[in-house]
């Protein structure tokens, strides 16, 4: 079988799992970040750690199409965007720039704590493609005495 | 009103790199569009702040527990330092970075840095004050490696190396302040720091304080940063960094801290001031065997810095009054200067002064506006330095420290005969090879130095008022010293 | 009281280590170590939220360190000359200690922190905010704004990441 | 009290890395164990004896609690971190490129 760029086949079968695996558990901190420890950032950087998990075993070319780096700068706008306008609404709502303006919900449960839950949201996209954006664009940066498959610089 | 001197160039920065995507030319006007906005926003913030402080709490909540926006006199001077200097180096820079790829990506990057900056001037809470540093500074980190040539990425990497050190050791002033009175918004800090005497983990956070704003600020101790930073870096972001960036992240946040946070004393004044003779002497004396027009300046930047910290350091209104008015009138000159070496470079490719000469037949209004600069710098009457300068000579005078008094008209002599040397070599000798088929710069560039030289002018002719109207209850404020906590908790 | 002592001793070992050894490869994977001692270390003080963080922020830096070392081939470290800098940097950081030593003292003892404000985010976080984790609570609604700053930075950093990389500088 | 002194001896490890090394990444990782020490000196100024994690739970409804606000503060200082480290790699990769070495004295001479 032709070897194309990336790691042995055996690290591509397992991460095919665990890839996902730390997906799940990346989506679990952000969304359970107003009950239980982590958060916006810690959700963030597990989830940029599982598309880098995935460009490191298959290698840049099957890994950036599924995401494409245009998508990457554009979440990361958005995230910002997102978290900029929670903070205007708090503006607009009762003028008071941040104010949690949303229902409390009753305590323990998911939909408990207002905006946080949101503002949780905005920063897990804001952080994790910033950092894969940050990732790629090094990662990709060719160094002239490098040995590894070409690429173009990012 | 107050969040919106954040909100503005925030919501700028994080909406250019989307719109960039859907049409080439946006990245401009949004990000003039926005600088405008701030400037028109803190003119007219002259006029709210009456007496006393206007305080604003994010997200409702009361200042001990949230975070508190402060603005009072000294914060509106400081403000309308930021945005009048941003908007001019920004219209300066829409002709200045045809030559550099990638526009979209600087102007993010500008409009970050005025968000820091901003934040930084109107926070009121110390950790706050901290954050909005780090925005300010890791983005004229990478402004200055805009170039991506190998001698700015090195520059880059000293100042980036310096100046986070430089935040370690801020922060942890802030921790050891935050063990001792265990709350961070500075109204809250000044008045538990009352009933504390001036033990020793305050003293040595005032030490580390010292040093880290003294980092920052480029004063002599540690100063290695700057000469290298400021050739390397593109002409408009090292007018702002010299204009702009060293006095408000360095002056502004040591007289907020020390003065209002942990109240003056005799000997952080004496420390003050000698730092500030030793900056000024040596900056001076470092700065005439130079031939590179922008690290000449860059040694006239640290001295001039040494003035403002020297007049702040005496305590006396006086002093501080022409502290802060010299602030003012030194990011006015100074930042026309580096756009005038900037428009130099623009037309002949060179910074050497010893390839340069006759400019002044060839290019005509930038050595116009950079003759009013190299006067006004030099302190000659009717222009803006000269007061300023006069104002810190007669408070030392009048505090007795004579010897201090001495150095300051001694660098002021030593200055001129450097820029009278700057304007001979560059402008008034015949002709060399290099310089014949030189035309003027494009339009922004040339109305960006012209704004300012009128500015210099207005500033040294229109002094009175302006004295009166900012720079007396700016000075107010500083020495106020404890009692802004009265303004902002009672506020 | 003894664990606390005995991480950190770790952690200054490793520290040491990073800094003396040859390869550039094995000291960042030193400074690895250190950082590992530091997400035991938030452990051990009761600070979760920081663990999981630390340890997740740590592996990013580590691959992003790597990516700077791999495939450098370097002359092993010629013998330094520079006796003057190396003393003038012990001199300074035996003074900073020495003069921070005797500040140390008059901080409040190490189990009994000034807990002013903290107590009021304990009694009023989950009233006024309805979070049950205090932390998420502090970090974006009670100070909000410095998270706004805190993504703020981290985008700055994408932005100057971008700026710097890119092949081509200037236009000839 | 020791062990506040023995995270400012981990910071000054970390500052005389940074001052003594030449070597570009060894500046990087001198940075980084001060950003540890200075993260860990508040963390330290926040723990209480015998108390629990800063986490409301709704069975035990105890109120002895670690200070949260230093934790709050540091998740900030280490993205912080994360940040400074990604744009100094950058700078360092790029000069690399230029130089074909990491070592500061190198590049002043080339510089020339």
């Amino acid at each position: 079988m032709r070897q194309e760029s990336g790691m042995t086949l055996i690290v591509k079968r397992i991460t095919r799992i665990t890839v996902s695996l730390i997906f799940l558990f990346g989506i679990y901190i952000v969304l359970h970040g107003h009950l239980t420890p982590g958060g916006g950032f810690a959700g963030g950087v597990i989830i940029a750690l599982s598309f880098i998990h995935l460009v490191l075993a298959f290698g840049k070319k099957v890994a950036l199409k599924r995401i494409s780096e245009a998508t990457i700068s554009a979440f990361e706008s958005i995230g910002g965007v997102f978290f900029w306008s929670i903070a205007l609404g708090g503006l607009l709502f009762s003028g008071v720039y941040f104010l949690n303006f949303l229902p409390k919900g009753e305590a323990f449960s998911l939909f408990s704590a207002g905006t946080i839950v949101f503002c949780n949201i905005a920063i897990f996209l804001k952080v994790g493609a910033g950092l894969f954006a940050i990732f790629v664009a090094l990662a990709f940066l060719r160094m002239p005495d490098d040995p590894k498959e070409g690429g173009k610089a990012a | 009103m107050i969040p919106l001197f954040v909100a503005i160039p925030l919501g700028a920065a994080f909406i250019i790199p989307l719109m960039s995507k859907v049409r080439e030319g946006s990245a401009r006007w949004i990000a003039t569009g926005s600088a405008l906005a701030l400037l028109c926003l803190s003119v007219s913030s002259l006029w709210w702040v009456q007496k006393g402080a206007l305080v604003y709490s994010v997200g409702g909540w009361k200042p001990p527990f949230g975070i508190c926006m402060v603005l009072d006199n000294l914060t509106v001077l400081v403000l309308l330092v930021i945005n009048l200097i941003g908007f001019l180096v920004l219209l300066y820079s829409l002709d200045y970075i045809k030559k550099y790829t990638a526009p979209s990506l600087y102007y993010t990057l500008f409009s970050l840095l005025l968000a820091g900056l901003n934040g930084l001037a109107v926070s009121g809470d110390l950790f706050n004050l901290f954050v909005f540093l780090e925005i300010a500074s890791i983005s004229s980190y990478a402004l200055i490696a805009f170039g991506t040539e190998a001698e700015e990425l090195e520059a880059s990497f000293k100042y980036l190396v310096l100046g986070n050190v430089a935040d370690l050791l801020i922060l942890f002033a802030i921790g050891v302040l935050f063990g001792r009175a265990s709350t961070l918004n500075m109204a809250d800090l000044a008045r538990s720091l009352q009933s504390i005497s001036l033990t020793d983990p305050v003293l040595y956070a005032t030490a580390l304080f010292i040093v880290g704003f003294g980092l920052k600020t480029a004063l002599v101790p540690f100063h290695a940063w700057l000469p290298d930073a400021h050739p390397a870096a593109p002409a408009p972001m090292s007018a702002m960094l010299s204009g702009v960036v060293i006095k408000v992240v360095g002056v502004y946040a040591l007289t907020r801290v020390v003065f209002n946070v942990i109240g003056i004393t005799p000997l952080i004044s004496s420390v003050l001031m000698v730092l500030g003779i030793i900056s000024m002497a040596a900056g001076v004396l470092l700065a005439i065997g130079q031939w590179d027009f922008k690290r000449l300046l860059a040694y006239h930047s640290i001295s001039q810095i040494g003035y403002v910290v020297f007049g702040i350091g005496l305590g006396t209104p006086l002093g501080v009054a022409g502290g802060l008015f010299h602030l003012f009138n030194h990011s006015l000159f100074k930042s026309l200067l580096f756009l005038n070496s900037g428009a130099v470079e623009h037309a002949t490719g060179t910074r050497d002064l010893r390839k340069l000469g006759g400019l002044c037949r060839t290019m005509p209004v930038t050595s116009a506006t950079s003759l009013i600069a190299s006067l006004s710098i030099a302190g000659v009457p009717p222009l803006c330095g000269f007061w300023s300068k006069l104002l810190i000579i007669m408070a030392a005078f009048q505090a007795g420290h004579t010897a201090g008094a001495v150095v300051c008209i001694l660098t002021a002599l030593v200055t001129l005969a450097s820029f009278l040397k700057v304007q001979k070599f560059a402008f008034l000798r015949a002709a060399e090879g290099l310089c014949e088929g030189v035309r003027e710069v494009p339009f922004f560039m040339l109305c960006a130095m012209v704004l300012l030289a009128l500015l210099c002018i207005a500033a040294g002719v229109f002094f009175p008022p302006f004295l009166e109207l900012v720079v007396k209850p700016a000075a107010q404020v500083v020495l106020e010293g404890r009692r802004y906590a009265g303004f902002v908790l009672g506020g | 009281m003894l664990e606390h002592h005995v991480i950190i001793l770790l952690m200054i070992a490793g520290a040491i280590v990073a800094m003396e050894l040859e390869d550039m490869l094995s000291s960042v994977i030193a400074l690895g170590a250190v950082g590992i001692g530091l997400t035991l270390e938030f452990l051990l003080l009761r600070a979760p939220d920081l663990a999981i963080t630390q340890l997740v922020v740590e592996i990013l830096s580590l691959i992003i360190l790597i990516r700077a070392t791999v495939g450098v081939k370097l002359p092993p470290e010629k013998v330094k000359g520079r006796i003057g800098y190396f003393l003038f940097a012990v001199v300074f950081v035996v003074a900073f200690l020495v003069f921070s030593y005797r500040a140390l003292g008059a901080l409040p003892a190490f189990g009994a922190p000034v807990m002013k404000m903290g107590s009021l985010y304990v009694k009023e976080a989950l009233a006024r905010t309805g979070a049950a984790n205090i932390v998420s609570a502090i970090i974006l609604d009670f100070r909000g704004y410095d998270t706004l700053g805190e993504a703020t930075i981290l985008f700055t950093s994408v932005i100057g990441v971008l700026a710097i990389v890119r092949k081509v500088g200037r236009k000839q | 009290m020791s062990l506040y002194a023995l995270c400012f001896i981990l910071f000054s490890i970390g500052l005389y890395c940074l001052l003594v090394k030449r070597n570009l990444v060894k500046k990087i990782i001198g940075l980084g164990i001060a950003e540890y020490a200075v993260n860990l000196f508040f963390i330290l100024l926040g723990f209480k004896e015998n108390a629990e994690a800063p986490i409301l739970d709704k069975y035990t409804a105890s109120q002895n609690f670690v200070d949260p606000l230093p934790q709050a503060l540091i998740l900030t200082s280490i993205v912080i971190g994360l940040g400074v480290t990604a744009v100094m790699v950058a700078i360092s990769v790029r000069i690399y490129e230029k130089y074909r070495t990491f070592d500061i004295r190198e590049i002043r001479r080339l510089k020339g």
